[in-house]
């Protein structure tokens, strides 16, 4: 049911772990449901320098995480947050229809970790700061 | 590769091959045909049934054919559910069935039909008071399945039939687990209806049969010419039926030693992984269990990814049952157990056969400890009990 | 032995038995599991599916697996009848379809629906313009046979399919004993259900597809796991789909050929029974037929007698249809030509196959006028017609 | 479905046809049901001395009338009439169910016969006279 591709990021998945001193953490699903994703950025001149993962789920969430990560990596934040789970679910080559709820997942987690990112730099800039 | 999914299906014994072979393109004929080459077909086909019949302590006509489990399930249950209907309205059944008996009642339900499904112990297992307790001047069906497919747990049916018969009810099991593993007498269990499935026990996929009491009325489900005595219409599958009994006629042969080999084997297993693998559970430890089953709970991680780990090792075995493997939801057995949902998604089924050895044991429990290192490596959760 | 008996079964070609055999004990997996053994069957279920909707110029998803030609009836009848309950409750079909289909009618004629069952001539034939008539606004589904099996008369449902699409109704038809021996294109006979089992082509038994056109809904009839689509629960029986496929692959692929063969045999046979023996009449003669079926009536002797004795000779034939070889109901099917009883008792069906020869047919020829003979000289009517 | 016993009394019906100026005639059954018996009886000094028969039917039916036909030769008129039709289906070492109304059908072929020829004799003796 899974593409070569899927089985080849669950078998090797790419960027697992934290980041020390992350820039943005993103953490999107519900235990619950059985999915968890946790992303983590290093930012800097408005580029993500670095992004690892931690991921509860099944395969497709464990390869959704590890293309993400890969697709972010050496984009600007803009580039990244303009990401859709469509795209995610092609770079894997397609993922089965009940699946799909994984790439969205993926795509949250990016914009997640990103507006953590954001959010943390405008309290940095004042911008946060009651005027 | 190291099978260890014959909960979900099992390959055909060699010998179940050879016995259907000949009935493909030389003894090809249709049952109905009143010519040599219908008769003869028509031959193994009362053949085939006697042995089945024969393998329950059941009588010939108490057998009817069906395309498998699910059939077998939708029939008994449906058919005894309408035949029944001026008497009452009201069904028991356990929270734990197999969809093709849940769906089923579903269904019944939306056409005016009141069901009750029994809970389950933390074990999994239907307590027969309950039960008794359940039961209505209206129930007229209770069924509840002899051996659960995901946990391998066995019902107390003995005593949940007694007291059907007792009330007066109609008591159906599904029992595609058991025919096979088990020795299944109905006249030792006062069964009314039960279901049983080839695929389980080494026998070729799309057969099954439903064994019908004398004198139990059923509405037939699939209508058309007089086949199986009315109760289920189409030309039979003269080589399949063979292949069936011919399967039940080994699995009861040897089941004895069988029983021996897979519990064996499924001890050594459960033993190992308890040893090497911190917070896991064996679901249903306490309870009488197929001795082929284990269901194994492993915390922090899920189970398809473990599967499918598993599977990149030449390993295959299950996440909860086969048929849910599509689907989000986690193991409506496993809830029906009280385990929470995030627990329950962490499941692995692995189902022992006939052919497994130490050595594939073995191999297992070198492999299975990595793949949940790795796994709970990448989860977000359960590092800080390392 | 001399197989003339195809409409009741053909034997397993011997390329479907060897497409078959990897599946029973190999590749043996679940398609519902999710390691490599289940997805090698699930790929093979589904290029199997590919592969019978290609024959067909339909869609993949348009294919619905199911235990044979009774089943896939029922499915479309009973399922279609419910899904448009709240359209209407008035079905339509004709008096000669198969027990698979008009018992299905029957039944829910019980339960509430308002059937017509067409009268036919003849020659069998069902009269589009009478079907027109019968068309009511709480008409909703209309199942007419494709072609019939006692007869192999080959009904109009070209026309009627269209019809039907002018009045916005269901069109299902019982296509059982057409595919594999014609060629059926739904994109040119827009019919919205349509029904056929592997094992009159050369297939295995026990298998069979209802195509079940994108957007038409469907009450599945087997409940249970989320197999094809939701439309029909049951672990797949792989080995007999992938057997399906092969067979339906080679039918297609020769079956111009095969037609001609077979007509040529069975013309052959009709000159010959009708020069040999008098007072014989050949049913639906007058009407378009399928090439390789041969119903032949002969006065004051009685089918199952004549059956038997070309039995005793090698020669393997049918009285009507096999379904109804227990009853002692003449064939409705030549009831509803108009034949009177006592004629329609002396029916035997040839239908030929692939294999049959010339030879096969000049033995035939010898044999039977004898047959015919011993048995009207046992008979007390028709002496003096000598 | 049929017995070896059937088959062979079907392959090799015994005293087929029409006895000349029978003693006794009795015809039963009906075309439109599918079975119509015809059986002819010979009787001297109370004895079948020959009994042959026509039958129109199916293979249940040829060879009942055939067997009935054998156990009734050479036996009193009291010993044929008391030859039930279970008796005929155990001579022929059984029927399917669906064809045991052919021996019921045997049955009455032998005893319509001997009605015939009883009441013919009846007649012959004046019997049948009006007194
Ligand atoms: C307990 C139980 N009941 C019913 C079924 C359905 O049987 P089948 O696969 O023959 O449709 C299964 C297996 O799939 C089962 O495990
Ligand atoms: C016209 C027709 N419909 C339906 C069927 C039933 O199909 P199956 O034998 O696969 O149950 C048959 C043959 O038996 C048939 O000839």
């Amino acid at each position: 049911m899974y593409s070569e591709k899927v089985l080849e990021h669950l078998r090797n998945p790419r960027n697992v772990g934290k980041i020390e001193n992350p820039d943005g953490v993103g953490k999107v699903g519900n235990p619950v449901c059985g999915d968890v994703m946790v992303m983590y950025l290093k930012i800097r001149d408005n580029i993500i320098e670095d992004a690892k993962f931690e991921t509860f789920g099944c395969g497709a969430a464990i390869a959704t995480s590890s293309i993400a990560t890969e697709l972010i990596k050496g984009k600007t934040i803009e580039e990244a947050l303009s990401i859709t789970n469509r795209a995610v679910a092609d770079a894997l080559d397609g993922l089965p229809p009940q699946k799909m709820h994984c790439s969205v997942l993926a795509e949250e987690a990016i914009r997640s970790a990103i507006n953590d990112y954001l959010a943390k730099k405008r309290v940095e800039n004042g911008e946060g700061r009651i005027s | 590769m190291i099978y260890l999914d014959c909960n979900a299906t099992t390959p055909c014994d060699q010998r179940v091959i050879e016995a259907m072979l000949p009935f493909f393109a030389e003894k090809f004929g249709n049952p109905s045909s009143l010519h040599s080459i219908g008769q003869e077909a028509k031959k193994a086909l009362e053949t085939s049934r006697h042995t089945i019949a024969q393998c329950l302590g059941a009588e010939d006509q108490e057998i009817i054919f069906t395309s498998g489990g699910t059939e077998a399930n939708n029939l008994a249950i449906r058919g005894s559910a309408y035949a029944l209907w001026n008497k009452g309205n009201h069904l028991i059944t356990s929270a734990i069935e197999h969809h093709a008996v849940l769906n089923v009642f579903k269904a019944l339900e939306k056409e005016g039909f009141q069901v009750t499904y029994l809970p389950v112990d933390e074990n999994g297992l239907v307590d027969p008071q309950e039960f008794k307790k359940s039961i209505t001047p209206r129930t007229t069906l209770v069924s509840i399945m002899h051996a659960n497919n995901e946990t391998g747990v066995i019902e107390p049916i003995q005593e949940i039939a007694s007291l059907a018969k007792e009330y007066g009810l109609l008591f159906h099991t599904d029992a595609v687990q058991t025919i096979g593993k088990l020795s299944f007498n109905v006249k030792e269990i006062p069964v009314d209806l039960l279901s049983a499935s080839a695929h389980k026990f080494y026998g070729p996929k799309g057969v099954g049969f439903l064994y019908v009491k004398k004198g139990v009325r059923l509405i037939p489900q699939i209508l058309g010419g007089p086949h199986e005595r009315g109760k289920r219409a189409g030309t039979e599958n003269v080589p399949l039926i063979v292949g069936m009994a011919k399967a039940l006629e080994i699995a009861q042969a040897n089941w004895e030693d069988e029983y021996r080999h897979v519990e064996e084997l499924r001890n050594r297993l459960e033993q190992g992984i308890t040893e090497r693998i911190r917070e896991v559970t064996v679901v249903g430890k306490n309870a009488p269990r197929l001795p082929n089953t284990s269901m194994i709970l492993v915390k922090y991680v899920e189970g398809e990814a473990m599967l499918l780990n598993l599977d990149f090792a030449g390993i295959c075995v299950s996440s909860g049952s086969a048929c849910t493997s599509g689907s989000l939801e986690p193991s409506h057995v496993l809830l029906s157990c009280g385990y929470p949902h995030e627990i329950a998604h962490g499941s692995v089924r692995f189902s022992l056969g006939r052919s497994n050895t130490v050595e594939e044991i073995q191999t297992v429990l070198e492999v299975f400890p990595h793949i949940v290192e790795k796994l709970r490596n990448i989860s977000p959760f359960g590092k800080e009990a390392i």
